[in-house]
């Protein structure tokens, strides 16, 4: 078995006096697609955005691809990491937001080109040439020159995954990606990132209230619970025999809302 | 008629206009108003049966609409009688004398006795108290408008021939002197009387249409000069009784 | 030497002028500012456009010409006003304008949820108002309100200038009669800055009172 | 008294020639408090922290204050050290630095106002701290800053009367002028009141325009 | 068959250019409990506020409980309603929002007491008294002193059912009123509609995309797309027998999303 593409050791998350990730590890295992459920307040969100690096951490340590995510070796012993460290690492992650956060003054093309051409210097056509297909592949082609105000969640969303797309991470991120978005639109997200995890072998972290979606896409399923991990397994597992009550009762309550699993 | 005073009798005080410039106005530590023109005027409304005045500081250029515009009932405020002033409200006899003065950086570099040898001179600046009769005679003299500064108050003016922002200070001599003589600056000197400027006077002016109010004025002022009392008001202050006694309204009106 | 405690009361009796107007001032303004803000919200079309008259002219030329013209100008159509009450009454209605605009705001941020909530529960246009649409909006105005009190406590100054004898104005007296420029005017600048911060101690204070109870639900 | 027609006219040419004064002092002070703004924003924001302590009291302090005592002090008080300003200058200056604190409430609203999830996808997108400065928040914080930037361009306009007290012969100061040599008040003060109307309504429909075409980025 | 309660006759509902609503009409039986569904868009949000009077119509007629809704009788003719007879209308409805739209500066009570209060004159003890049932109906009669910002979204929306309620209109408007929960919080709202439609007679017109509840609560439902009534039905029929194309295609997508029919 491959060493894993990301290792979390031990981590804690406090905002003042609430602890809101305690004492938490796992591992990811490199192309393993990896869903997070869990209630809401559970920690789901604050695990990604620490990955992101969009978070600061309270203790514990982030081993991503083979380097420590917030800290540098520095005369033989571990620094906090600075900014050049962060910046190098952030290379390896890419994320996609709830609320899709595209930059509103910047056609959709050039959402999509800005930070290879910023950040690695890929000069303009070749990162046009390249945004070109990935808007092809989420289905936006014909709407490379439009601003994100005249799109619809759902197209909004799928440029947002061009865009993250467009650094080639290791590892992708996805938090809660349809859950801002009207029902009927939710399914040509879902269709863009069923085609993504078959076609590459990316790391990819889910956060998501679809236990349908996550049951199909994921290997793997977490479910969390105030800040700790309360059960994992297969999704078959998980979803038709949880063995811990908690996790019973939240899958009870989803399906009662009229959510398939 | 004397409705007028008949008002002011019952409301108690007569509402006048005075400038900020000592010794011909001024504004004691306590607030109270005093200086050579208020205090003529308290004294001689005071005999007219107007128990007290009550004074409201105010800008020149702002006087004489003031007064039409009904917000004081009298200037006493060294507003020299000149022919234009005539025409706008109605004086009392003279009451208060000077002549003009400059207050310029010691030595007088630029050499300046007259407002004509500031005209001269194109690079002096001369500062007065906007809508004053000094503003009037430089301009007369053909000073051009951008070198008449008009200064807002006379601590102002000697502030900015301090700081050298003006080369002349121009304002009636008893006025520079207390001025001067506060500021206590061995840098300034006086020049004084400006050449070629008249003598001015200035006496209580009324809002034209208030002439009954200012002949009563003027008789109870005759006999307050009459009686040696208005010397003993004024002179303290530095101005000379005799030469308001040697003059009249009629001659200053229609001086040019 | 120079008799200082004296000057120093005469500045004194100038900040008492300078609240006094500040104070009515502000009774007038924020008067002003309802009275027309909820003019400019109205449905009747006459309301709006008088409420929009007065808001833009006021706005639009400057308090100076404003404090001039009731001062200088006034008295000929007959109305002749105190310096007091011509400097109430200028910076009253000057800041009032500016004020109505800030209650027009707030009125209009209080959303198309909450009238809409108001409708579908039949509550008339006025009981909205009162009982739902001011009530929120109020801490809305409170923060721009207590900017609008300073503005107006700075415009004090300018009353200086038609001889009323506010704290600048007493300043200038001192000046004049002392021949010190710093110390005058070093003093007023403390004192105005003393109650400008009152004034946005206070509103804070009252901002507090307010919305308490509202917590969390304006980010 | 009587409103008269020929003494208008015969004014006219001086009051336009305060007119001028004017607008040179409000664009010139324009310029003095965009930049005096930006400092004031930048220390607030980035400064350590007593530096930042201190500047914000000193922004408070001037807001708090008149700027008709502020133009007295530069004017009249700073001569004392050895600092001697023209009267226009002084009176920018004044006027700048005034301003100049109400420009940097703006920036920094405008700064604020850019929501978070604009920083956070410029941090996954591996963007720098200047490059997200420059290519992501300061062109979508600008545009909505224009209006109320705007705003106090006009506030600032009215205020310009106040460089009288220290002898600028601006618009005001010119019409005082006249109506002391005149014993006239009505005409020029009028006149003065009109300018100003007739500037400020134009700056109104300018200001809507501006609202529309800057308040937000989104909508286009 | 008893005459219906709403009459909708051949209205249109334009905004500018666009007409959402084109030619409309149906009737709404009283006590009946209607479901309209359909893709966003389609106008069923704009048909539950015209009969709020919420908007204003571009054409037709309604007719609710024998009276005109936006037309009152004048001389002998028709002619638009005024203020007064708008208000006399809007006693007999009542809804309930997407957003709860409670009124955030009064306590749970006093949001449930102040229209019965204002509108219809009842004294503060007896609209407390009737308040309190109500908030004991929808299980909150505990919350009666919070603030709506210390309430989850479902409790908010049990409240807002509460205070729609406290009128006592004859016909309830409930506008896709659990979609801005989260999916635990869905059932909680969902019973007490659940329980109000099985112990009232009130009629109930319900705008929802949670087609599974719609289902099990609707005596009939309406598909909507683009402003007019596709198809309607039992709910049986719709959901498992559709006959329309469009409906089959909106019903696919939807359940495609994870959502149980
Ligand atoms: N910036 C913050 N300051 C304080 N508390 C925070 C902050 N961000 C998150 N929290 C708290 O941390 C806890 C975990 O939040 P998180 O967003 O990770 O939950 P989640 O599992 O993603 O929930 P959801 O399903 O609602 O998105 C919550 O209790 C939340 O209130
Ligand atoms: N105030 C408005 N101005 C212009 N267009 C509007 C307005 N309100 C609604 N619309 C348009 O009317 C149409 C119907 O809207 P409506 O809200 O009724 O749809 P809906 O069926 O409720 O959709 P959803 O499921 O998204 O809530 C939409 O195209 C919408 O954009
Ligand atoms: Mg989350
Ligand atoms: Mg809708």
């Amino acid at each position: 078995m491959a060493a894993p593409i990301i290792r979390i050791d031990n981590i804690t998350k406090r905002y003042g006096p609430l602890t809101v990730l305690d004492g938490l590890s796992m591992e990811v295992l490199p192309g393993e697609k990896l869903a997070l459920i869990g209630p809401s307040g559970s920690g789901k969100t604050t695990i990604l955005r620490i990955l992101m690096t969009l978070e600061t951490i309270s203790g514990g340590h982030i081993q991503v691809d083979g380097d420590q995510l917030y800290h540098m070796p520095k005369n033989g012993s571990l620094a906090p990491a600075d900014e050049r460290h962060l910046h190098r690492m952030r290379e390896k992650i890419g994320m996609v937001f709830q609320h899709f956060n595209l930059f509103p003054h910047k056609c959709v093309l050039d959402n999509v080109t800005l930070a290879p051409m910023l950040t690695k210097g890929v000069p303009r056509a070749a990162a046009e040439k390249r945004a070109m297909e990935l808007l092809d592949m989420v289905g936006l082609a014909d709407k490379a020159k439009n601003m994100p105000a005249q799109l619809s969640g759902g197209q909004k969303q799928r440029v947002a995954i061009a865009r993250a797309l467009a650094l080639s991470p290791k590892i992708m991120l996805f938090d809660e990606v349809t859950s801002a978005l009207d029902p009927e639109l939710v399914e040509e997200v879902l269709n863009v990132m069923r085609k993504l995890a078959a076609e590459t072998d990316m790391t990819m972290l889910l956060v998501t209230h679809e236990m349908g979606f996550a049951h199909d896409f994921a290997d793997r399923v977490l479910f969390f619970d105030r800040g700790k991990i309360v059960e994992e397994g297969k999704p078959d597992d998980i979803f038709t025999h949880p063995k811990q009550e908690r996790t019973q009762s939240f899958l009870r309550k989803i399906i009662a809302a009229g959510h398939r699993v | 008629d004397d409705g007028k005073l008949a008002e002011l009798k019952e409301q108690g005080f007569a509402r006048v206009a005075i400038a900020n410039e000592p010794p011909f106005t001024a504004v004691a530590a306590d607030g109270k108003v005093s200086g050579a023109a208020p205090d003529v005027a308290r004294e001689v409304f005071k005999r007219l049966g107007v128990a007290d005045i009550v004074a409201s500081i105010s800008e020149y250029g702002a006087m004489i609409p003031g007064l039409q515009a009904g917000r004081h009932d009298v200037i006493t405020a060294g507003l020299f009688m000149k022919p234009e002033r005539c025409a706008a409200v109605s004086y009392s006899e003279p009451i208060l004398c000077d002549a003009e003065a400059f207050a310029l950086k010691k030595g007088n570099p630029l050499g300046l006795k007259s407002y004509k040898d500031i005209a001269d001179n194109p690079d002096a600046k001369i500062g007065a108290p906007g809508g004053g009769t000094e503003e009037k005679l430089a301009l007369e003299a053909g000073v051009p408008r951008d070198r008449v500064i008009v200064v807002p108050d006379g601590q102002s003016g000697l502030k900015m021939l301090q700081d050298g922002r003006i080369d002349v200070y121009s304002l009636p001599v008893l006025s520079i002197n207390d001025l001067v003589s506060k500021a206590n600056d061995p840098n300034v000197e006086v020049v004084a009387p400006v050449e070629g400027a008249p003598v001015y006077c200035d006496g209580a002016a009324f809002k034209k249409g208030d002439e009954a109010l200012r002949d009563a004025f003027d008789v109870e002022l005759a006999k307050l000069k009459e009686s040696g009392d208005f010397a003993k008001i004024i002179e303290p202050y530095g101005f000379s009784a005799a030469a308001a006694m040697s003059t009249t309204r009629e001659k200053l009106c229609a001086a040019q | 030497m120079t008799d200082w405690s004296g000057y120093i009361g005469l500045i004194l009796q100038g900040a008492l002028v300078t609240l006094e107007l500040t104070l009515m001032g502000s009774v007038l303004a924020v008067i002003m500012a309802f009275v027309a803000g909820l003019g400019r919200v109205s449905r009747f079309m006459a309301v709006r456009a008088l409420a929009t008259t007065y808001i833009e002219f006021f706005r639009g030329t400057s308090i100076f010409v404003q404090l001039f013209w009731v001062y200088f100008v006034l008295p000929f159509a007959g109305v002749t006003l105190s310096p007091l009450q011509a400097g109430v009454l200028a910076l009253g209605l000057n800041v009032g304008a500016y004020g109505a605009e800030v209650v027009r705001g707030a009125v209009k941020a209080i959303g198309r949820e909450q009238r809409e909530a108001c409708v579908a529960l039949n509550l008339t246009r006025g009981q909205a108002m009162r009982h739902v649409i001011l009530p929120q909006a109020l801490p809305l105005m409170l923060p721009t309100f207590g900017n609008n009190a300073i503005e107006l406590l700075k415009g004090t100054a300018v009353v200086s200038l038609i001889s009323l004898t506010d704290m600048t104005f007493q300043a200038q007296v001192v000046r004049a009669q002392t021949g010190s420029t710093l110390i005058p005017f070093a003093v007023i600048l403390v004192l105005y800055f003393l109650m400008a911060l009152a004034i946005s101690t206070g509103m804070r204070w009252l901002e507090r009172r307010v919305t308490r109870g509202l917590d969390g639900v304006r980010t | 008294m009587e409103w008269d027609w020929n003494f208008v006219w015969e004014i006219m040419p001086t009051l336009l020639e305060g007119l001028k004064i004017t607008i040179l002092a409000t664009v010139l002070g324009a310029a003095v408090a965009a930049v005096v703004g930006l400092v004031f924003a930048i220390l607030r924001m980035t400064a350590p922290k007593p530096i930042a302590r201190a500047t914000s009291f000193i922004v408070e302090f001037i807001r708090g204050t008149p700027l008709l005592v502020q133009l007295y002090f530069i004017f009249y008080v700073l001569p004392d050290i050895g600092i001697r300003l023209p009267a226009l200058l002084a009176g920018v200056i004044g006027l700048g630095v005034h301003y100049g604190t109400y420009a940097a409430e703006v920036y920094r609203a405008g700064i604020e106002n850019v929501p978070r999830g604009q920083w956070e996808a410029a941090k996954a997108t591996n963007l720098s701290a200047r490059q997200t400065w420059i290519h992501v928040v300061l062109p979508q914080a600008i545009p909505p800053m224009i209006p109320a930037l705007a705003n106090y361009l006009i506030a600032m306009f009215k205020e310009t009367p106040l460089l009288s007290a220290i002898t600028v012969l601006e618009l005001m100061n010119q019409a005082k002028s006249v109506a002391n040599s005149s014993y006239r008040y009505i005409e020029p003060m009028t006149m003065v009141g009109i300018f100003f109307l007739i500037m400020s309504l134009i700056s109104v429909v300018f200001l809507r325009w501006l609202e529309e075409r800057y308040a937000r980025v989104e909508e286009r």
